[in-house]
């Protein structure tokens, strides 16, 4: 029986040092990925999306938990990649600039130029990733690099997929910030997947923490599913990192339980294993935790859904109907100077 | 005679080579169980089994390194890049490896890099590259870029069975779009750098290659009917090694010359094929030889982006018009 | 006014830029302790401190990588590719990450990539590369070739100031081959995007950069004295953006022009300069646009394949008296 | 006193299953290797080599003894760096060829195209490498998956420094050849620098042995100034890689004693460095053991240093004079189709 108010007691202490207001932010974090993502699927299937459509669904404990763990008043910067919506809006992006994007409206942070989380802020903390992957580590290897030769304390944190790590560029990338000791937090989602390519396919490495030895920094591993054990886990490397420590790579086992992207049906994917990950749902599951722990109330749990529900109709209601860039967008601002590119005689052939 | 599709045509190629020569296998990302990201390998597993089919891991400078070393020892490796913008990421290995194996060391190396490339399809500046220009200063590269269902077909094939390196850049936006009745029990084979006469004209010629061939029909037909303006549309179809008879033969008919390709204008492929005929029909030009090409920025993803910084038809018109004006 | 060489220039312009500006750094292999292979940064390391020269692995895509991370965060990165052949191990991420940072994510990324390039020293296919075809037809780069002491100084500063990022390639030949007096207390700064006219002539015109200038102004010379010739050599110094007024100029001033680069000849610069010329000024050609470039194969190594191979001043002279009788 | 000749019976048996006579070759193949690069070196002073000259002094061991581990009868293939001049004489590589290539002669195997030891023959067992570092490793997959494709029990054997073990070619490379399980050893020279960069600067990695755990395949390290230690612990894993265990890292620390090439006075090397390795010198010490445990006697190895000088002299005599290639013969052969590259107009502007 779920406790149904908060002035009961929790069974035990909240963890990790983590407040209920804290607690329930995940929540909200990780409600507010999966509902915006649904909203992104029926947005899709009605065609009203440009592109392809990318979930993240069964992940959203690693995405936020991992983000959860920077500091957001010091200025870390985490990279994410496609699955890390969640990190993106711990980090302030928001729902009406995920969906902009999706739409490729002129309203939307990259103004149409570029795609899906593909987008950027680094007052707000996150650095768009780019599609070639493995890219962001040498990246935000010169990312971190700047806080240390600046002194700052803070940190970066830059995500790769089990099937990133095989890229020459995540190698190069790890080694430098490795042998230059930066405030790189590296989390590596072990999600079983690339695209089609099962984990066992694309590395003879059990445990992908394994490959931090490499690189002479500490590789540890958690349940991507557990909330608390990811931010527990993250937070550890942060603080290492932001004390002087060096990287820490951090493997944060999950499953992918879409296909690659919406049109990708998964029919290489064992349904079994579908079925086991399914019981461990990472939403469902904190969910739980948090009404057995009385952590927080289901009038709690309740009003964060509520709240997000009214969030996203808000922002879905003020993007539907704006305009897409419009043409004479397109050529500005390919470098300082000159300050756009010229436009094609062909256009206008009597000029 | 069965109608079949571009994606079709490289499939069935890639397929009959197989069938023939036990030496061809294939390397890449997810081509074996899923079939590769557009499925033209789909089904090849099954028949050929995991030792024709590599699922490769996500590595495209092994992946190209690891074919070269194959191609050495006998074998005659194809490669899928999953998206063809990644063969940046081979680069070097292309470039430095590959190509000059044979002139440094007199290694053979037939081998075919393959993928996905072009735009017009909302891919965004990543998803949408038509890399040929980055490859043409190489040396002991070949690059096809096959318009036609059917010459999809007789270049995969032909770029199997070539001795040397070829780069094959089929076009994605045309993998399901057009159709063609291909003859069922007749070998095609695409001879590499010969060019194909699309249409014939007399007023003015439009040189071009991949989907940018169709626009250019379209724009030819547009001005026949609307100017009477017989067009010339030479799809060049292999760009290394370049098909320069072709290329001054249709300059020496017109005088009046066009060339559109899809990728950006500076340091684009339509500089060098400018230069050939200023060198070899100089005599001949009537007008100076325009380009339309992409406008010089990386390929946006909205629409109205796109659709503004890439050649379109209309383009092709306009500049039809005017040299036939000039 | 100090006699200081080509090297000495580069070097004496980090210096400046490193002394006025405290977010100048520079990574690289073997940059600190020893200098550089070629001690373009001799004496850096003890002047600026290890946080400013940085060391770094042997790992040319981490190096342009972090030095874009860097850049964003306000620092102004000068990244050396120890020889710039392998640059070509950091292509995707200059051309994808880096060339697009600016248009697709407002990210600016003030960055310099530079390093010894180009042949007649006998390093082979792998030490002697000119690698701007590969990068021509990437927006969002900038490259600059300069030819003279003042230019290699003027150009690193102004590469270093630039808010966008720079491929700076110097040629090695030239490191400690030409010798010129700078001002000791001018601020030289080279403007991007501006060509020089090295010498002025009417019959006539050279369009190159880099090592070849030398070569032109030396063919220019012989022609002169050997048949009273009037040859304009102009001195590119930026390939990107291009400077179109100056080429143009110089085509209406002589109507026969000659453009010689050291690269191979497919898919070169050249290519681009004809289009250009042709597109801008082609009433005013009263020859073809003509090309010295290098023979199209990788670079031999035996000093007779790399003579032959390589554009020499005899080949200037035979092509602008072909250009002249024409 | 070392023994005078060699019926006196050895003081241990021989290990690793070698017979006298390999030992004499061994030995052969190490001091050939170091007399060529003198001879080399008093030609480059002569000014009569073209382009640079780079030397194995110190590490002639590590070269030679993990070739001598290969099966030329079975059509093993390496791929070496350029310190790995002696593991090209193990697998057939002639001095006389070497003198070549360093003349640049026409009479080269590379016909004055390529540099130094930058040359192949795979019937004989050896690809040449190119100058960019790690491009090796993925090609020499490329040449064991061929074995593996046509169930060949041949073995590859690709060498990387300390450095380029930081390429992102190395890193896909073994990710590719451990995955698929591919008869490939992988010899890592660990010999302190890369050019002038030690190995802390290199890599966060004490051991470079370490990083074969990031690809899932053993690593070992064995003393790389010990022939018959870098034999036997080679052996094991071409052993392994032959039947069927796939690729395995041998680190073998040795230590660079002459400068990255001839030109560099490795004014930034620790003296003390040189003088500790100065005592390891493999040679010297390797003569010491055959001596000392009555493997061979000083007559049998004195033959051997007559022989390389008689050798050397004959290759010396008979390439020195002879001509470059000649200029007419540089367009030939980028390609089998066309045979030959247009030779450019400006050189019979007439025509
Ligand atoms: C260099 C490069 N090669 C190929 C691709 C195509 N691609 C996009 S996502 C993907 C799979 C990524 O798998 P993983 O890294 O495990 O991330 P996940 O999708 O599982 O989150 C591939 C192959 C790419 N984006 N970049
Ligand atoms: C990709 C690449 N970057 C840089 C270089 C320049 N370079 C040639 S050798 C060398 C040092 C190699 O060190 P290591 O791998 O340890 O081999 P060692 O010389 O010690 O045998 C460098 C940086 C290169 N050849 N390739
Ligand atoms: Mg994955
Ligand atoms: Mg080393």
């Amino acid at each position: 029986m779920p406790a149904k108010t908060t002035t009961e007691p929790p069974v035990r202490p909240i963890p990790a040092g983590l407040s209920r207001a804290q607690l329930l932010e995940l929540f909200y974090w990780m409600t507010l990925t999966r509902i915006l993502e649904e909203r992104l699927v029926s947005l899709y299937r009605q065609s009203k999306l440009i592109g392809g459509l990318f979930r993240s669904l069964g992940q959203e404990a690693d995405a936020v938990g991992s983000a959860y763990a920077l500091d957001r008043t010091r200025g870390d910067i985490l990279s994410p990649l496609i699955r890390n919506l969640g990190s993106m809006l711990v980090q302030g992006a928001t729902p009406l600039e995920v969906l902009r994007q999706y739409m490729a409206k002129a309203a939307s942070p990259t103004r149409g130029r570029e795609l899906n989380i593909h987008f950027n802020d680094l007052q707000r903390g996150f650095l768009g990733q780019i599609s070639p992957l493995g890219d962001m580590v040498p990246v935000m290897a010169g990312v971190t690099l700047s806080f240390k030769l600046a002194g700052q304390d803070r940190v970066g944190m830059v995500y790769v997929g089990d099937g990133a790590m095989s890229t020459g560029a995540f190698h190069e990338g790890m080694t430098l910030a490795a042998v230059q000791r930066l405030p790189l937090v590296v989390i590596c989602e072990h999600n079983g997947f690339a695209y089609s390519t099962p984990h066992h396919r694309q590395t003879a490495v059990a445990e992908l923490r394994t490959k931090a030895l490499a690189y002479g920094i500490p590789g540890v591993r958690a349940d991507g599913n557990d909330v608390l054990a990811v931010y527990e886990t993250t937070k550890v490397a942060v603080d290492r990192a932001r004390s002087g420590g060096g990287p820490t790579l951090v493997e944060l086992v999950t499953f992918r339980m879409k296909g690659h992207a919406e049109h990708d049906n998964q029919s290489y994917m064992p349904k079994e294993l579908l079925a086991e990950w399914e019981l461990k749902d990472p939403i469902a599951r904190y969910r739980k935790q948090l009404l057995e722990e009385r952590w927080a109330s289901s009038e709690d749990l309740e009003q964060v859904g509520q709240r997000i529900a009214a969030e996203l109709d808000a922002a879905l209601a003020e993007c539907e109907s704006e305009p897409l860039p419009s043409a004479d967008t397109a050529l500005v601002g390919v470098l300082a100077e000159p300050p756009a590119a010229d436009a094609e005689w062909y256009r206008s052939p009597g000029g | 005679m069965a109608e079949v599709t571009y994606l079709e045509a490289i499939r069935q190629g890639i397929w009959e080579e197989m069938e023939r020569d036990s030496r061809v296998f294939l390397l890449g990302e997810d081509i074996g169980a899923y079939g590769g990201a557009f499925k033209v390998t789909e089904g090849f597993l099954t028949r050929f089994g995991a030792n024709r089919v590599i699922d490769t891991p996500i590595a495209e400078t092994a992946i190209v390194g690891a074919a070269a070393g194959a191609a050495h020892m006998g074998l005659r490796p194809v490669c899928e890049m999953q998206f063809i913008d990644f063969i940046a990421c081979a680069y070097d290995m292309l470039t430095n490896y590959v190509a000059t194996a044979r002139y440094r060391a007199d290694l053979p190396t037939p081998m075919v890099v393959r993928g996905p490339s072009g735009g017009y399809v909302r891919g965004g500046p990543f998803h949408s590259q038509n890399p040929e220009a980055a490859f043409l200063h190489t040396p002991g590269l070949k690059i096809v870029c096959p318009a036609t269902a059917r010459d999809a077909k007789g270049l995969i094939k032909s770029a199997i069975r070539d001795d040397d390196p070829v780069l094959y850049f089929e076009h994605k936006y045309l993998y399901r779009r057009i159709k063609e009745a291909l003859p069922d029990n007749e070998e095609i084979l695409t001879p590499i750098g010969k060019a194909r006469v699309a249409r014939q004209g007399k007023d003015v010629s439009v040189i071009t290659w991949s989907a940018m061939v169709y626009k250019a029909l379209e724009a030819a037909e547009q001005v026949q009917l609307e100017d009477g303006l017989s067009v010339e549309v030479l799809d060049l179809r292999t760009l290394l090694p370049m098909d320069d008879e072709a290329i001054l033969a249709t300059v020496r008919k017109t005088s009046r010359v066009l060339i559109a390709h899809e990728d950006t204008r500076t340091g684009g492929v339509a500089g060098e094929i400018t230069a050939r005929i200023n060198d070899g029909a100089f005599e001949w030009l009537d007008a100076p030889v325009k380009r339309v090409a992409a406008h010089d920025v990386p390929l946006p993803f909205a629409p109205t982006l796109e659709d503004f910084v890439l050649p379109q038809t209309a383009d092709l018109v306009n500049a039809i018009r005017w040299l036939a004006k000039y």
